[in-house]
């Protein structure tokens, strides 16, 4: 049982409110993994960006590593650094991000982020019928491209219309700017989707503040406390969330450690589904000590 | 002696080249959208957002007109809002107006502390500012970072409505942060204009020889305008933590970057011995303007950012070539 | 002087008149410059030569006027064009970049090339040849940014020896050497005037140009008032031709001091590098010089005192040690006036009035407030004292004449009130009768009992002017002259360590 | 006279600060983790992926000596990136190591043409090119998302595994990137020290009135220290691509800060007027080397920034001392 094993988590850095909680919510299974098994050292190494992830995967390599969980910046710019690792015989456990070659991860814990939007979309669709909307999107980068798609299928056909989109860098402050500027520009907005919750936060400052009650629903994304805790009281204006928990990394380590020591075979694929959360459930996935 | 002085006009001129910029692309923005030339657009939303840029800017230009460089602005930012935050938690909930009034106060001490500490190392190190700031950018971040533990620090909604009239509530019409603005930039323009500290950060600025010799504690200048600028940053952020009530890593992200375009579109020079601070207000309004005309305009959004580049380096050239012209 | 009225001109120039926005500063001249003729041009601070100079050798374009290179009209647009045709300046100030080294400042522009790259070797051969005319003790490749202001200008001087010539133009290149590279220069001038080249010289120390000019010209306020042949005329006529009237005695009467109240005391004084262990005593209602050559450290034994580098050493002000920093130091009343006024001494990019007021700053303010009409009649009163001749106020400092610059930074310093003011070069550049106003000037502090310290390199103005001189060599002060055995001769053994001075006529 | 020369002692010592602060580094990281002195981590890791750093500082110290400033290098390196792989790209599946060699022409090419045009600006327009390079910097990552149409452009597994080598690959044992960082160092050593081009640089950033009154053609001078600049981004990211061989708006972010800081830390003066390129390379070895330590040790993830902030500036103090001491 106190076997020696070192495991490797690399995720991205803590630099907006869902990447904070992904640090967050490893560092918390560390210590308590650590804890349960004494011969276990979980290394946590934060990146910007993708090349700087590429080569922490390097210098953890170099420390000598059983296992790796990883949450990639990008699919297509670490298959081949992860690869890399694999080929050290280096357990591969992947979150959230699938890469571009699946067969490199021994265990794909899944966050999914067409379905993001797919389900936010659904829901205002079916919500709304007939509605003038605004978006506000994250940063151009994959994961945003893919919400927005799975966004714009879901309401495909439907009397939903698009007024406008446009970045707010997932900062609460410049999607308070963009949604200052959308309610000078549009005279009539019945609704707001966002792509987190970090901006939903910004998007209703800016609602408030103007003072306009044409505004009947903001949907954001993630599962930040707050905001879960608003649909939990009922808030009018914010009704549901739709689920991308950081935690998801901690469920990753959780089993990787697990299949190291108890040589269950874990491996395979899970999925956690973009759950929809709503007054009824809210109380499940509010989580008041997490930072997100 | 011959004394002639046409020394008024010349200097309005250059001193009006920022305005000019801003009032040409005001005139294009009542172009692209109607609703651009309102009181509640212009000002209620775009002065009153300027604010903290404006106010840090007006931080920065005394700090680049003795000649140096602060690149920690944003980051002093973030770990001022996180220190005021948590103190603001701290209360639970009964706190109230004294301790937001002492959470201010906290604000700009700190604020205050950070820029002691550039100006140290800057000037006791004897290093150059750009290196020395982006050093203590990099770990006041991370210090945020620390003390958020990754993620965000909120104030309770209670507190923050408690707060929330110092960033959106106005006197005589006029929003507060806008009036914090002005009042901060009359304190500065005076600081600058009308007294001896203001004149030797010129002169060091100018030539940093001649100011020794003439017997101008030149460190002791400089460490004062980073300390200005580290007040600056406190009070901008005694106007954003109102607004969302709330700060993440994500906080004065770039800002250095937005303050020391405003203050060179403002008119003052990188290398030192000038400093306007009209001009650094208009300048920072000017960004922000840019900004808003380009949410109300219908730019493909990929291209948003190569269009705000083009308008700020032609703003620049328009700047630029009024002042050689006076 | 070859037969003038023949010959084509080297360069001649033809109703050339010159504007700094509205205000004219050359008006309608009109010049012919030969080969094999030194001529020279003489002017108040201000009068305009350096701005001719500047046309004549394409750093201005004349607002109007015309300009002929062997009898063909010629414009440049740039210095380089004029280089090309052997029209060459040496500038009033120093012009070099000083991350280059010496040899790099000389050739920079036009370097000598093998292949791809440059030649240093070549370069630096050269240099040291053309140093050595010159005899300026400075290697090839050391930084220019480490020179004094006196090997700088050796420095530009060589650079423009090196350069193919036709017409040379020297502004004042002797504004800051010291008797023995004067004469080294001096004689190197009448060496390239025999190869055939046209010389212009400008000086405000009219022996040297009684020495060397075969021609004078005079310019005042602008305007060409004579221009003659050197034959016959003496310095003080050329005083007068500048100036418009009769020149009284340059030097005031020394009036010695009866009471000898020590105003400072330095015991050992040492500034690491430069200066090593100096001893002496300046005493209040006393005019003390500091004589010595280039580089003999004078310079940076007061920047120690002023606690402007790092020193160590006993040193006593009024009876108290010396302050530990440079703020200190002048409050307690030691003011220092640099010898470089465009490095250390003044803001060129300033207004005047900020200029003028800025080291005493404190006295102008009321309630912290900086009080500008205060400021702004110090300014006139400043330019009465001193006699500063800007043709507006709202100039900056940088576009005033060399001279007046330097009378801008005397009233600058002066308004601090010191009891004991070091004045290193203080008439440098200074024109004639701006000079008897700061002799003048300098007797009447010490009347009035201050302590006055200059540190000059001129032996006539160390002569005229103190009661007492320290002479320094190689750091170190090697000996202490008195009033009654006060001679060039003496003071120039003790300089340069000679038995016997080597020293021609120069510095009458 | 008294006090002469020393030269070139001194000019060696001066030289070897940075060297000097990377060795003590380097003795501190052996302490650290047993594997850090390895040649696998030492060369095959650290300093292979310094090369992209390095080759671009290697640029800015020509930008900076002639008193310049570039902030758009991290941009241009995504654009250039982007170019590359579209064109890539649209070989399709039978592109091979011909269209690769073409590709890389290309990414110079492009590399050129951005400089060119921060120059251009910079010169012609006559405004500072802090606020050039800002706004081009902006310009260049909108246009690099535009073309990757919001996300990021990647080339084939197969073609990138034909392109892999350049950057996974070694010759006589020493991994390629390195040896191209050498040879980049090498010619820029030669054009700055040895030419008649490289002097004229110094010149410029030293006394731009001298250089011109010296018959310099400044302006063309500062152009081509961008140009240079623009073709050392584009060689870095012929590296680049085949590391990841994709390319997203991430790309380059930052790169800007750390290129200067590089070649700060190498010994090069802001003002302009010195240039040291294997300081500059030595800077950029140690940034990187720092971020090794950090990732190697156990630094709390949220300190990882102060930490490395803070060795930032004592290795900034001790090379500044080391410096003046000489
Ligand atoms: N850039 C400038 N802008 C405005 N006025 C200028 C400028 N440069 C010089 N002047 C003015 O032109 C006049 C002539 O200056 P110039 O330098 O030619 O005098 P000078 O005869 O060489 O004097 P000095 O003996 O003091 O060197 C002066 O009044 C000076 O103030
Ligand atoms: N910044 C410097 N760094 C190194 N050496 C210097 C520096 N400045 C001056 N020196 C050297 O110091 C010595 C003394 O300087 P300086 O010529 O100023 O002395 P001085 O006695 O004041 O002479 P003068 O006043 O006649 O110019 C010279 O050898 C000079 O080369
Ligand atoms: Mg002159
Ligand atoms: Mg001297």
């Amino acid at each position: 049982e106190d076997q020696k094993l070192t495991v490797a988590v690399s995720i991205p850095a803590a630099d907006h409110g869902w990447t904070g909680g992904v640090v967050y919510h490893a560092t918390r299974a560390a210590k308590l993994l650590e804890a349960a098994h004494p011969g276990l050292k979980i290394i946590i190494k934060t990146s910007p960006d993708g090349a700087s992830q590429a080569s922490a995967l390097e210098d953890l390599t170099t420390q000598g590593i059983n296992a790796l969980v990883v949450l990639p910046h990008n699919s297509d710019e670490l298959t081949g650094p992860i690869k890399k690792v694999k080929s050290k015989g280096v357990f591969i456990t992947v979150v959230d991000r699938a890469l571009s070659d699946p067969t490199i991860n021994d265990l794909y814990v899944a966050g999914n982020n067409p379905e993001l939007g797919r389900v936010a979309g659904q829901y205002m669709k079916e919500k709304l019928g007939k509605a003038d909307i605004v978006v506000i999107r994250g940063l151009p980068i994959v994961i945003d491209e893919e919400r927005q798609k799975g966004f714009d299928d879901a309401i495909k056909g439907s009397d939903i219309k698009v007024l406008d989109k446009q970045f707010g860098n997932w900062s609460r402050d410049d999607a308070f700017k963009v949604m200052q500027d959308y309610l000078t520009k549009f005279a009539k907005i019945d609704a707001v989707w966002c792509q987190d919750d970090d901006m939903a936060v910004g998007v209703l400052e800016a609602i408030k503040q103007s003072k306009r009650t044409d505004v009947k629903l903001v949907i954001g994304g993630a599962g930040m406390k707050d905001m879960i805790k608003k649909v939990a009281d009922g808030d009018a204006m914010m009704p549901v969330n739709v689920l991308y928990p950081p935690a998801m990394v901690a469920s990753a380590l959780e089993m990787t450690v697990s299949g190291l020591y108890d040589k269950v075979p874990v491996r395979g694929k899970y999925i956690l589904d973009a759950t929809l959360v709503t007054k009824e459930n809210a109380k499940e996935f509010y989580f008041p000590d997490s930072p997100f | 002696m011959t004394v002639m002085t046409k020394t008024r006009a010349r200097f309005n001129l250059k001193a009006a080249a920022p305005f000019v910029a801003l009032f040409v692309l005001i005139a294009l923005g009542a172009f692209v959208h109607p609703k651009f030339l309102t009181f509640d657009n212009l000002v209620q939303n775009v002065a009153t957002r300027t604010s903290f840029i404006a106010i840090i800017a007006i931080g920065a230009t005394f700090v680049m007109a003795s000649g140096g460089l602060d690149l920690s602005v944003g980051s002093i930012a973030a770990f001022v809002a996180g220190v005021m935050l948590i103190y603001l938690k701290s209360g639970g909930p009964e706190a109230g107006v004294g301790m937001i009034a002492l959470a201010i106060g906290l604000a700009i001490l700190v604020g205050a502390a950070c820029g002691l500490a550039n100006g140290l190392i800057t000037t006791v190190g004897k290093i150059e500012p750009f290196i020395v700031t982006l050093g203590t950018m990099v770990i006041l971040r991370s210090l945020f970072t620390y003390l958020a533990n990754g993620g965000s620090i909120s104030i309770s909604p209670d507190l923050k409505d408690i707060y929330a009239p110092v960033y959106s509530g106005t006197f005589v019409g006029v929003p507060i942060p806008v009036l914090t603005v002005l009042a901060v930039a009359a304190v500065a323009a005076f600081l600058l204009y009308r007294t001896v500290f203001g004149r030797h950060v010129i002169a060091v600025g100018s030539n940093e020889d001649v100011a020794r010799y003439s017997g101008i504690a030149v460190n002791r200048v400089k460490l004062w305008t980073y300390i200005i600028q580290g007040i600056c940053v406190g009070i901008a952020i005694t106007l954003y933590v109102p607004r969302l009530g709330s700060a993440n890593s994500a906080t004065g992200l770039f800002w250095e970057l937005q303050a020391i375009t405003a203050v060179v579109i403002g008119g003052t020079l990188l290398k030192g011995g000038t400093g306007r601070i009209a001009g650094t207000v208009a300048g920072a309004f000017l960004l922000e303007v840019i900004g808003n005309i380009l949410t109300l305009s219908n730019v493909n959004v990929y291209l948003i950012g190569a269009v705000q580049g083009t308008i700020i380096i032609i703003a620049m050239l328009v700047q630029r070539s009024l002042m050689r012209k006076s | 002087m070859s037969g003038v009225g023949a010959q084509i001109p080297v360069v001649s120039c033809q109703n050339l008149s010159h504007r700094y926005g509205p205000v004219e500063v050359l008006s309608d001249i009109s010049l012919d410059f030969y080969q094999g003729q030194i001529h020279a041009i003489i002017g108040e601070n201000g009068a305009g030569k350096s701005t001719l100079m500047k046309i004549l050798a394409g750093h201005l374009r004349p607002t109007s006027g015309i300009l002929t290179f062997d009898g063909q009209q010629v414009t440049f647009s740039s210095p380089y064009q004029a280089e090309e045709r052997g029209i060459v300046l040496v500038h009033q100030e120093i012009l070099l970049a000083p991350h280059l080294t010496v040899a790099q400042n000389i050739f920079l522009g036009r370097e000598i090339r093998r292949f791809l790259a440059v030649n240093d070797a070549e370069m630096n051969a050269k240099t040291v040849r053309v140093l050595k005319d010159l005899e300026a003790d400075i290697a090839p490749d050391d930084l220019v940014e480490n020179l004094s202001i006196a090997q700088r200008q050796l420095v530009q001087i060589a650079r423009a020896l090196l350069l193919p010539q036709r017409l040379v133009i020297f502004d004042e290149p002797t504004a800051s050497l010291t008797p023995m590279e004067t004469d080294a220069l001096l004689k190197l001038i009448v060496k390239i005037k025999a190869s055939g080249v046209a010389i212009l010289y400008i000086s405000h120390r009219l022996p040297e140009v009684k020495l060397v000019a075969d021609r004078v010209s005079v310019l005042r306020d602008g305007k060409l008032v004579e221009s003659r042949s050197a034959a016959g005329l003496e310095p003080v006529d050329m005083a007068r031709m500048m100036v418009g009237r009769d020149m009284a005695q340059l030097y005031p009467e020394k009036i010695l001091p009866l009471l000898r109240k020590m105003a400072m005391d330095v015991d050992g004084f040492t500034v690491p590098g430069f200066v090593d262990a100096a001893s002496f005593r300046v005493g209040f209602g006393e005019i003390v010089g500091f004589a010595g050559l280039i580089g003999a450290g004078r310079t940076e034994l007061f920047e120690g005192l002023a606690r402007l580098r790092p020193s160590r050493g006993n040193a006593s002000l009024k009876g108290i040690a010396f302050q530990s920093s440079p703020k200190a130091v002048m409050e307690s009343g030691f003011v220092y006036l640099s010898e470089d006024r465009k490095g250390k001494g003044l803001l060129l990019s300033q207004p005047l009035g900020t200029n003028l007021t800025l080291a005493a700053l404190e006295k102008f303010q009321v309630w912290r407030v900086i009080d500008r009409p205060k400021e702004a009649a110090a300014l006139s009163q400043a330019f009465d004292d001193f006699d500063i001749r800007a043709k507006s106020s709202d100039m900056v400092a940088g576009q005033l004449s060399g001279g007046n610059q330097q009378k801008l930074f005397l009233a600058k310093m002066m308004l601090m009130t010191p009891d004991v003011i070091v004045i290193d070069e203080p008439t440098r550049g200074v024109d004639i009768g701006a000079k008897q106003q700061i002799y003048r000037f300098i007797a009447k502090l010490a009347e009035g009992g201050k302590a006055v310290v200059v540190i000059s390199s001129e032996m006539p103005e160390i002569i005229g002017l103190c009661h007492r001189v320290y002479v320094m060599r190689s750091g170190r002060i090697v000996a202490e002259i008195n009033q009654d055995s006060m001679d060039e001769e003496s003071i120039v053994v003790h300089a340069t360590g000679a038995v016997k001075a080597v020293f021609s006529a120069v510095c009458v």
